[in-house]
C-alpha cells in the first residue's frame, strides 16, 4: 500500500485551475521527485497534500485512508514532514525556538520521545552556532537548513521538500544529499522532492514525475533514464 | 477619467439624487442632504484607507474641525455688531478671542475650513510617518486624537462653547438658512460638491499616484527600494483626506445647524469606519453607498426599535467584517468565486508574505478594485 | 584607469556585536560583472544591504560614482542609480505584473507626472520587451500574488532591468529556475554589461561560470580570495569552506 | 384620531443613565392623561425616539417627529447640549419643546418650557443654606461641560459677593474615574464644603476614593447638584450617607399626590422604583401641556405656550408651580440630607416658591429674558 | 502637608493609575501584540468582570469573598472571550484592522446587554473591609501623604499578574507555540500545532485577564456599561507606547504615562492632560519610533 496516494487530484486558486486530475503515490520509504518548469502547479501540489490548499476534485491518501478533509496540524501529526518553498522561519523565535516548535507533530504518537534528535545537530553543525539568533535575521541558506532540520524535528515518514537546495552553499548542498539517503536508507523515510536541480534530485530519488500545465505527463524510474532527456518537458 | 462602461450609470444616479427634492418628504430630504455630506467624508476614508492602506480612526477630528472653523463664521455672523457669542459672556469672556476674530469673514472661515484640518493633519502624518511607524501604530495615535480633541474641545468652553458646540446660526452669505429654498440649495450644493469630489477621487486613483499608493499599501518599505520616498505621498493622501473630511463635516453643520463635541470623539469617528467597511473599502462608489445605507438603517432602526439598534447595528458590523470582507460593492466578487471561502474546513488568513507576520493594514483583494 | 563606479571602503557592519561584515573593500568598475560567492552566512546579503541603504555600518564608507552614500536615504540612493532583486522576492502584491515593472521604470520622473494615466510612451515600449525578457507576456495583467515562485524570481529580475540604474545589484537570481532559464539569466546578465554594472550572487557555480567574470569569495564578513573562477575553484581554502569536496565540483548544474 | 406628541430622550449612550427613567415618566403622565379622556376629547399617542446621548441625533430626532410624526408639542432633552442643539429646530419649525432639567441658564426662548431650575432655584439657594450653616470655604468640584462651568462661574460671584472664599476649583473630563489628583488638590486646599457638581458614574469613583483617603461625607461635607435618588441607591447608600443635595422635588415629599404618583410609578415600573427631580419635572410638564390645551382649547403650540404661562398656579407632586412669564417654572428649592437608605431628609427649604432667573444678575448682570 | 508629601503623593498617585492601565493593557499584549487582534471589546471584557465580581459579592460574603471575585471574573471573562474567539475572531486573524471593526460591533452589543440586564445606572461594589483602610503619615516629611490599601492592593495584583504573564509567554511551551502561530499560521500547522486551539486558549487568557483588571477596578470606580470604553483607549496607547507584544515595554510604557499623567494633572487641569498625553507620545515616536521595547527584522515587509 502507498504510503501518500493522491487520486485525481484537481485544484484552483479562484478561476482559474491549476491541477487537473492529477495521480501520484510514493511508497513507504521510497523517494520521489516532482519536476516542471516555473508555475506548473508544483507548489501548489505540494500544499494540497499538507491541507493548506482546497482540493476541489480527487482524494488525498495516507497510509490508505482518506486525509482529504483533515486539518493540517493532523497531517503532521500522522507524519507529514513539510519544508515549503520560502523555508517557512518564525522570524521572530530563536533557531532552538524554531527547532522545538516541531514537536508539536509527536503529540499522540507513541513510541516518539519528544526530543529533539542529537542527528539533527551532526547533519546541520551550524545551526549550534546560531541557535540563539532570531530565525528571521538568518541568511537564506542558513534559514533552508533551519527549516530541513525542524521539518526532521517532526520525526516524519515522509519529508515533502519544496526546492530544498534553493540558496544552499554547494558543501551543504552534498551534505543534504547525504541527510537524505541516510534518513531513506536508516530510517526508512519516505521523500517526495520538488526540485529544479536535476543531478539533486537523481542523486536520492528512484522515480520520477513531470507536470506541465497542471498535468502529469511522464513519470518512471531515474535509474538508467538521464536526466536530460526530460529536460525538453522543463523548457518554455 | 471614468471607466466608460460606468459612466451611464453614474450619470443616472446624479440626476436620480438631483431630483430627490421631488421625490421625497422634506424631512427625508434634509436627512438625505447630511448623510450626503457624509459621504463625501467616507470618499476621502475609502482613498486614505482602502487605497493608502492607512487607517484612520480620528477622521471625526478633521470632520469636526471643518465644522467648527465654518460654525465660527456662521456664529459670528448671527451676532449684532460689537457683541460676543453667548457662551463666552456666560464664561466669563469680556471680548473676542483673537483667534475668533477673523472669522468674521466668510472667506477666510471658507479658506480655514479646508485648510485647519489638512494641515493638522499633514503635520501629525508627518510627525509620525517620517519615522516610518504605520499601521495600526497609526490608527491608535488618531484614535487617541480623537479622545483627546474631543476632551481638549469640551474644556475649553469660553472658546469653544464646550460640551454644547456652536448651534443657533442664522444665515450664510446672505442665505437664511431656515428658509426652505435655502435648505433645498443647500442640499445641491451638497450634492454637487459629493460629486466633484467623487470625480476628483476617481481620477486620482486611476492615476499614477493611485497605483502608487497602493504600492506603499502592499510594500512601504519595498517601494523606497525601487527609488520612492512614501512619506511624502502617505501625508499627502491623509491631508486629503482630512480636507473631504473637513468638507463634509462644514456642510453637515449647515445642514444640522449644530457642531459640537460629540461629532468628533472615539465613537463617531469608528462609526465612519464602518460606512466604508460596509460599502466596500476600496471602491468610491461603495463609500458613498455604505454611508447612505448604514445611516438610514440607523435612522430607521433607532426609531422602529430604539432599545435594540445597538444590538442590530453590531451585529451587522460582525456581519459584515467577518462574511463579506469585501463590503457590499465585494459581494458580485464573492459570488463568483467558484470555491466558496467557507465550504474548505480550514479556512486560512489570506496568504501573508513569507515569513514576515506583519500587523500591516490588509489589502483589499484585488478583484474589489473598481 | 577609469575611476570606480562604487567603492566599499574598510566596511563594518555589526549586528549586536556579531559581525556580518568585517572591514571589508571592495570597488566595482562601470560596465563590469562582479560575481559574489561564499558560504551561507558570509555577509553576501547583508552588503548589498548596507550598499542600499537598509543597514547601516558601523564602520566605513560606500562610494558611488565619487559621492559618499553611506547615510543617504534609501530611495535617493535607489534614484542616484542603484537598484537590488532582494533575495526573498518583493514585489507589490496588488498591482498587476505590468504595473510592478512600469512602477520600477518610471521612478525618477518628477511627481507632477503621477497626476496622470497610464505610462509614458518611451517606458510603455521597455515595459513591453520586458515582459517578454521574463516570460511574462500572459501574466501581464494579473496581480502580482498570483504568480509562482519562479515567477516572482523572473518578475523582479525585470523589475531591476526596468529601473535602467547603473549599477544593478542581484541576489541570487538562479535560484529556483531550471537549466534552461538559469542560461537565459546568464546571457541577460551578460547583455545588461554592456550598459550597467552588476553584481551578482549566487550559489550555483554553472550560473557562475557561465557569467565568465571575476570572482570575490565572501567569508565570515571578510574576502577570502578574489579571482576568476578557475583560480578560485582551485583554492583548497575555497574548497573546504564553500565548495565541498573539489573533485566532484560536477555537482555545479551541467 | 389620536394627538401625536413626542418623547424625546437619550435610551442609549452615556445619557441613557438618567434619561430612561424621565422617558418613563413622562410615558405615565400621558397614560394618565389618556385614562381620564385626553385632551380636547382625543387620546394622545407618544412617539418615543432616541438621542442617543448625541446632540446632533437630537436635533435630527427632534426634526422628525415635527416633520415626519407630526408631532404637536415634544418632551425631552437633558443635556444643555442637546437643548441647544434641538432649539434651531423648534424655532424653525414653530414648535414647542418641554425641557425638564435643571440647567445653567442664560438662555431664553419662546419655543421651549424649562420647567427644570434656573440657578437661582438649586445652586443660589444651597448656597444660602450653607451660609446660615456657617461654612466659610467653598471648593468647587465639576465635570467639565457647560452646567457645572457656569453654576461655578455664578457662585463664584455670590460666594465673593456673601464674603466668603472658594477654597478652590476643578473640573473632571465627562466620566473621568480617577480622582487622584484632584484628591490631593483638595487636601492642600482645605475647604470646609464641596459644591459638586459632578455627572453621573464620576461621582461614585469620587465618593469612594474620597472615603478610602479617610475623608468621607462626614468629615468633609459635600453638597451635590447632580446626585438623585437613583443615583444615591445605585452608588450604594453607605458611601454617600450624610452628603446634601438640593433640589426642587425629593421623594420624601410629604404629600398626596406625591404619594400617589410614586405609587403609580412603582406599579408601573417595578416596585423597587426610586424617583427624582428630572422625573416628576417630565411629569408634570405632560400634565401642565394638557391643561394649557384646555385652556387654549388648541393644539397649535404658540396658543399653548400663551396659555401656559396664563394657567394659575397648580398644587403638584413637588408643591405649588406654575409657568413665569419667562416660560421658566415657578417652584420651591429643598435641601436635603441623604440618609443611609439612600432617601433625602428635607432639613431646609425655601420660603415660597422662587421665582425663575434665567440671567443671574450678579454673573451677568443687564440681561433679562422676556418672552412675548 | 509639605510639597515633598505631594510630590511623594502624586508619585504613588501615578504607579497606581500605571498598575491599572497595566493590568487593562496586559491582556492586550497577549490578543494585539502577540495575535495583531485588536480586540475593542476588552474593554467590554473588563465590564464583565466588575459586574461578575458585583454579581459574586452578593452570593459570598466573608474577608475571602473578594479574592472570589477575583478567580470568578477571571473564569467568566475568560469563557466570554473564548465566545467570542470562536464565534468573530477566528475568521479574522491576519486581518487585523477588520478585527477592530468586528469586535467593535461585539463591544456594541455588550455595552447594550449590560445595560439591559444592570440597568444603565453603574452598580457599586464594596470593597471587604481589610482593603478599606490607608497607610497615613502623620509625622516627619511624609506627613499628609496617604496611601489607601486598595491602591496597594491593585498595585501587588498587577505585578504578580505581570510576572505570570511574562513566565506564560516566554518560557511555557504555550507561549513559544503562539508567537509561532502568529508568526507563520501556515507553517504553524504544518508542524503539528493545533493553532485553533492555541489561538482559543490564548484569547480567553488575554480576556481573563482584562476579566482581572475589571474586578480590581471596581474597587475604586463603579462598573457601568461603559467602563470599558474609558479605558480602552488608554490601554492602547500604552501597548503600542511599549513596543508591540513586549511586556517589559507595557510596564515600562504604563509607568510613564501614569506619572506623566499625574504630574500633568496636579500642574495643569485633567481636560489638558489627554492632549499633552497624545503631544508626548507623538514625540517619542520621534525618538522610538517602534516604542519602547522593539524586536529588530530582517524582513521587508516589517520597519
Ligand atoms: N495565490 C495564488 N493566486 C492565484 N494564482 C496563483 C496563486 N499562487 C499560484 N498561482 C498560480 O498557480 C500556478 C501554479 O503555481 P505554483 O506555485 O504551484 O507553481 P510551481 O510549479 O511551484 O512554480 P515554481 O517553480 O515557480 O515554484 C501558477 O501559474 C501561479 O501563477
Ligand atoms: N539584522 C540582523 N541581526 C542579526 N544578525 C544578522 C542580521 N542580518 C544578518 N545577520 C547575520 O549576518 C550573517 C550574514 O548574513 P547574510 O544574509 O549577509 O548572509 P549571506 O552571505 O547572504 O548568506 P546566504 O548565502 O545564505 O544568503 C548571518 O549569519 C546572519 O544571521
Ligand atoms: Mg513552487
Ligand atoms: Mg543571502
Amino acid at each position: 500500500m502507498p504510503l501518500v496516494a493522491l487520486e485525481k487530484v484537481s485544484s484552483a486558486y479562484g478561476m482559474s485551475q491549476v491541477l487537473y486530475d492529477v495521480d501520484l503515490t510514493v511508497e513507504p520509504g521510497e523517494a520521489v521527485t516532482l519536476l516542471g518548469r516555473n508555475g506548473v502547479g508544483k507548489t501548489t501540489l505540494l500544499r494540497a497534500i499538507m491541507g493548506l490548499q482546497p482540493v476541489s476534485g480527487g482524494r488525498i491518501l495516507f497510509d490508505g485512508a482518506d486525509i482529504t478533509r483533515l486539518p493540517t496540524s493532523r497531517r503532521a501529526r500522522l507524519g507529514i514532514g513539510y519544508v515549503p518553498q520560502g523555508r517557512g522561519i518564525f522570524p521572530h523565535l530563536t533557531v532552538e525556538e524554531n527547532l522545538r516548535s516541531g514537536l508539536s507533530a509527536l503529540e499522540g504518537r507513541p513510541g516518539v520521545s519528544a526530543r529533539i534528535p542529537d542527528y539533527i545537530h551532526e547533519l546541520f553543525p551550524l545551526l549550534n552556532r546560531v541557535r540563539s539568533r532570531k530565525g528571521g535575521v538568518l541568511s537564506g541558506g542558513e534559514q533552508q537548513q533551519l527549516a530541513l532540520a525542524r521539518a526532521l524535528v517532526t520525526q516524519p515518514r515522509i519529508l515533502i521538500l519544496d526546492e530544498p537546495t534553493e540558496g544552499i552553499q554547494p558543501s551543504i548542498v552534498q551534505l543534504i544529499q547525504n541527510a537524505l539517503q541516510r534518513i531513506r536508507a536508516e530510517l526508512n523515510v519516505a521523500v517526495l522532492l520538488v526540485e529544479q536541480y536535476l543531478e539533486f534530485a537523481w542523486s536520492v530519488t528512484s522515480r520520477f514525475y513531470v507536470l506541465r500545465r497542471g498535468v502529469v505527463v511522464d513519470s518512471g524510474l531515474t535509474a538508467g533514464r538521464d536526466p536530460h532527456s526530460i529536460a525538453h518537458l522543463l523548457n518554455v | 477619467m471614468l471607466k466608460h462602461a460606468q459612466f451611464p450609470l453614474y450619470a443616472l444616479a446624479l440626476a436620480l439624487f438631483a431630483f430627490a427634492p421631488e421625490l421625497v418628504s422634506p424631512y427625508h430630504l434634509s436627512l438625505l442632504g447630511r448623510f450626503l455630506a457624509f459621504a463625501i467624508l467616507a470618499l476621502g476614508l475609502t482613498l486614505v484607507w482602502g487605497y493608502g492602506g492607512i487607517l484612520s480612526l480620528g477622521q471625526g477630528v478633521f470632520f469636526g474641525l471643518g465644522g467648527y472653523c465654518l460654525a465660527m463664521h456662521l456664529k459670528l455672523a448671527a451676532l449684532p455688531p460689537g457683541e460676543i457669542p453667548d457662551f463666552m459672556q456666560w464664561s466669563g469672556l469680556t471680548q473676542l478671542p483673537w483667534f475668533w476674530a477673523p472669522f468674521r469673514n466668510p472667506y477666510f472661515a471658507l479658506a480655514a475650513l479646508f485648510l485647519v484640518p489638512a494641515l493638522l493633519a499633514a503635520g501629525l502624518a508627518w510627525l509620525v510617518f517620517h519615522r516610518r511607524v504605520g499601521g495600526v501604530y497609526f490608527a491608535l495615535i488618531t484614535q487617541a486624537l480623537a479622545l483627546a480633541l474631543s476632551t481638549f474641545v469640551i474644556s475649553q468652553q469660553p472658546y469653544t462653547g464646550g460640551f454644547n458646540g456652536l448651534t443657533d446660526f442664522s444665515s450664510f452669505l446672505g442665505f437664511t438658512l431656515t428658509d426652505p429654498s435655502t435648505q433645498r440649495l443647500l442640499y445641491w450644493l451638497t450634492l454637487a460638491v459629493l460629486a466633484l469630489a467623487f470625480a476628483f477621487c476617481s481620477w486620482l486613483v486611476r492615476s499614477n499616484f493611485g497605483k502608487l499608493l497602493t504600492a506603499i499599501r502592499d510594500g512601504e518599505n519595498r517601494v523606497r527600494f525601487l527609488g520612492y520616498n512614501p512619506t511624502p505621498y502617505k501625508v499627502a493622501v491623509f491631508a486629503l483626506g482630512a480636507l473631504l473630511a473637513g468638507l463634509a463635516g462644514a456642510l453637515f453643520t449647515l445642514h444640522v445647524g449644530v457642531i459640537s463635541p460629540a461629532l468628533i470623539g472615539v465613537v463617531p469617528s469608528i462609526e465612519m469606519i464602518i460606512w466604508v467597511a460596509v460599502g466596500g473599502r476600496a471602491s468610491l462608489a461603495g463609500a458613498v453607498l455604505g454611508t447612505l445605507i448604514v445611516n438610514f438603517g440607523k435612522d430607521w432602526i433607532s426609531s422602529a426599535m430604539p432599545d435594540l439598534w445597538l444590538i442590530v447595528m453590531g451585529l451587522l458590523f460582525i456581519l459584515v467584517v467577518t462574511a463579506l470582507p469585501g463590503g457590499l460593492t465585494g459581494l458580485g466578487a464573492s459570488l463568483r468565486r467558484p470555491v466558496p471561502a467557507f465550504r474548505f474546513p480550514f479556512r486560512f488568513p489570506e496568504r501573508k508574505p513569507s515569513s514576515a507576520p506583519t500587523v500591516s493594514i490588509v489589502a483589499p483583494e484585488a478583484e474589489d478594485l473598481p | 584607469m577609469t575611476a570606480p563606479l562604487l567603492e566599499v571602503r574598510d566596511l563594518t557592519v555589526s549586528f549586536d556585536g556579531f559581525k556580518a561584515i568585517d572591514g571589508l573593500s571592495l570597488s566595482i568598475l562601470p560596465r563590469s560583472v562582479r560575481v559574489l560567492i561564499g558560504p551561507n552566512g558570509a555577509g553576501k546579503s547583508t552588503l548589498l544591504d548596507t550598499i542600499i541603504g537598509r543597514v547601516r555600518p558601523a564602520q566605513g564608507h560606500i562610494v558611488f560614482q565619487g559621492r559618499d552614500i553611506t547615510r543617504t536615504p534609501e530611495y535617493e540612493i535607489v534614484q542616484l542609480g542603484i537598484c537590488r532583486k532582494f533575495q526573498a522576492p518583493g514585489i507589490l502584491d496588488s498591482l498587476s505584473v505590468f504595473e510592478n515593472l512600469a512602477l520600477a521604470a518610471r521612478h525618477h520622473r518628477p511627481w507632477w507626472s503621477f497626476f496622470r494615466f497610464g505610462l509614458e510612451a518611451d517606458l510603455t515600449e521597455r515595459v513591453e520587451e520586458i515582459l517578454d525578457l521574463i516570460h511574462l507576456r500572459d501574466k501581464r495583467d494579473a496581480p502580482a500574488r498570483s504568480l509562482a515562485h519562479g515567477q516572482k524570481q523572473w518578475l523582479e529580475i525585470g523589475m531591476v532591468v526596468a529601473s535602467d540604474a547603473d549599477l544593478l545589484l542581484l541576489d541570487e537570481p538562479a535560484a529556483g529556475m531550471s537549466h534552461a532559464e538559469v542560461e537565459q539569466t546568464a546571457a541577460l546578465v551578460k547583455r545588461l554589461s554592456a550598459r550597467h554594472s552588476l553584481i551578482v550572487i549566487d550559489h550555483d557555480m554553472t550560473f557562475v561560470a557561465q557569467l565568465d567574470a571575476p570572482v570575490s569569495v565572501l567569508h565570515m564578513g571578510r574576502l577570502l580570495k578574489e579571482g576568476s573562477l578557475d583560480e578560485v575553484r582551485s583554492d583548497p581554502q575555497v574548497a573546504s569552506v564553500y565548495l565541498g569536496r573539489v573533485e566532484e565540483d560536477a555537482l555545479g548544474r551541467a | 384620531e389620536p394627538v401625536k406628541v413626542g418623547v424625546l430622550q437619550s435610551l442609549t449612550g452615556t445619557m441613557a443613565i438618567s434619561e430612561v427613567t424621565v422617558k418613563n415618566a413622562e410615558i405615565l403622565a400621558i397614560d394618565e392623561i389618556n385614562a381620564s379622556g385626553g385632551v380636547l376629547g382625543r387620546k394622545l399617542q407618544p412617539v418615543v425616539e432616541d438621542g442617543a446621548s448625541d446632540p446632533a441625533m437630537f436635533s435630527q430626532k427632534a426634526q422628525k417627529l415635527i416633520q415626519q410624526d407630526k408631532v404637536v408639542t415634544v418632551f425631552g432633552g437633558w443635556t444643555s447640549a442637546s437643548r441647544k442643539a434641538m432649539l434651531p429646530v423648534f424655532e424653525r419649525f414653530h414648535n414647542l419643546l418641554w425641557y425638564p432639567v435643571q440647567f445653567e441658564g442664560n438662555e431664553c426662548s419662546p419655543n421651549i418650557m424649562y420647567s427644570g431650575a434656573q440657578p437661582n432655584q438649586q445652586i443660589l439657594p444651597a448656597l444660602d443654606w450653607a451660609k446660615e450653616k456657617g461654612y466659610k470655604r467653598i471648593f468647587l468640584l465639576g465635570s467639565d461641560y457647560v452646567f457645572p462651568r457656569t453654576a461655578n462661574l455664578i457662585l463664584k460671584k455670590h460666594i465673593v459677593h456673601d464674603g466668603l472664599t472658594v477654597a478652590g476649583e476643578e473640573y473632571v473630563p465627562l466620566g473621568g474615574t480617577d480622582f487622584s489628583a484632584v484628591i490631593t488638590k483638595i487636601r492642600q486646599a482645605h475647604p470646609e464644603i464641596i459644591f459638586n457638581t459632578l455627572n453621573g458614574d464620576s461621582n461614585v469613583s469620587f465618593f469612594k476614593q474620597m472615603a478610602a483617603t479617610g475623608m468621607p461625607p462626614s468629615k468633609l461635607p459635600v453638597m451635590s447638584f447632580s446626585i438623585a435618588e437613583p443615583e444615591a441607591q445605585a452608588m450604594g447608600p453607605s458611601l454617600v450617607a450624610g452628603s446634601y443635595a438640593a433640589w426642587n422635588y425629593f421623594q420624601t415629599l410629604n404629600n398626596a399626590l406625591n404619594k400617589k404618583f410614586i405609587a403609580a410609578y412603582r406599579a408601573r415600573f417595578g416596585a423597587n422604583s426610586v424617583v427624582d427631580d428630572p422625573m416628576v419635572h417630565g411629569y408634570v410638564d405632560v400634565l401642565i401641556w394638557a391643561a394649557a390645551v384646555k385652556k387654549a382649547g388648541s393644539l397649535d403650540p404658540n396658543a399653548v405656550r400663551k396659555a401656559a404661562v396664563q394657567l394659575a398656579a397648580i398644587d403638584s407632586v413637588m408643591g405649588s408651580i406654575k409657568f413665569a412669564p419667562n416660560q421658566s417654572l415657578v417652584q420651591t428649592a429643598f435641601v436635603g440630607q441623604l440618609d443611609s437608605a439612600g432617601m433625602f431628609k428635607i432639613l431646609w427649604q425655601s420660603k415660597q416658591p422662587l421665582m425663575p432667573e434665567p440671567y443671574d444678575a450678579l454673573a451677568f448682570p443687564g440681561k433679562t429674558c422676556v418672552i412675548r | 502637608m509639605g510639597d515633598s508629601a505631594v510630590l511623594l503623593g502624586q508619585l504613588f498617585n501615578g504607579v497606581s493609575v500605571a498598575s491599572i492601565l497595566l493590568l487593562a493593557a496586559m491582556g492586550l499584549v497577549l490578543s494585539f501584540g502577540l495575535m495583531h487582534v485588536i480586540n475593542m471589546a476588552h474593554g467590554e471584557m473588563l465590564m464583565v468582570g466588575g459586574y461578575l465580581s458585583f454579581l459574586t459579592l452578593k452570593f459570598v460574603h466573608g474577608p475571602a469573598a473578594f479574592l472570589a471575585c477575583l478567580l470568578v471574573a477571571f473564569a467568566g471573562a475568560a469563557l466570554l472571550g473564548a465566545l467570542l474567539e470562536l464565534s468573530v475572531v477566528r475568521w479574522l486573524y491576519g486581518r487585523p484592522l477588520d478585527t477592530l471593526l468586528a469586535t467593535w460591533g461585539v463591544s456594541l452589543i455588550l455595552q447594550q446587554a449590560a445595560r439591559s440586564i444592570f440597568g444603565p445606572i453603574g452598580v457599586e461594589l464594596t470593597a471587604p473591609a481589610w482593603l478599606n483602610r490607608s497607610f497615613s503619615f502623620t509625622q516627619g516629611w511624609l506627613a499628609g501623604v496617604q496611601l489607601p490599601y486598595i491602591r496597594v492592593f491593585i498595585i501587588v495584583l498587577s505585578a504578580a499578574v505581570l510576572g505570570s504573564v511574562a513566565l506564560f509567554i516566554g518560557r511555557s511551551q504555550w507561549g513559544m507555540l503562539l508567537r509561532a502561530v502568529h508568526q507563520d499560521r501556515e507553517m504553524a500547522e504544518s508542524l503539528g500545532v493545533n493553532t485553533r486551539l492555541v489561538d482559543l486558549l490564548v484569547f480567553a487568557l488575554g480576556s481573563g485577564v482584562a476579566g482581572l483588571a475589571g474586578s480590581a477596578l471596581a474597587l475604586i470606580s463603579p462598573v457601568t456599561p461603559t467602563v470599558g470604553q474609558s479605558f480602552i483607549v488608554y490601554a492602547f496607547l500604552v501597548t503600542i507606547v511599549g513596543g508591540l507584544g513586549s511586556l517589559l515595554g507595557t510596564a515600562l510604557a504604563a509607568l510613564l504615562v501614569g506619572i506623566f499623567s499625574a504630574a500633568v494633572q496636579i500642574n495643569f487641569s485633567l481636560s489638558t492632560a489627554d492632549v499633552l498625553l497624545l503631544l508626548m507620545v507623538v514625540a517619542l515616536i520621534q525618538f522610538r519610533p517602534r516604542g519602547l521595547i522593539t524586536r529588530n527584522s530582517r524582513s521587508l515587509s516589517e520597519a
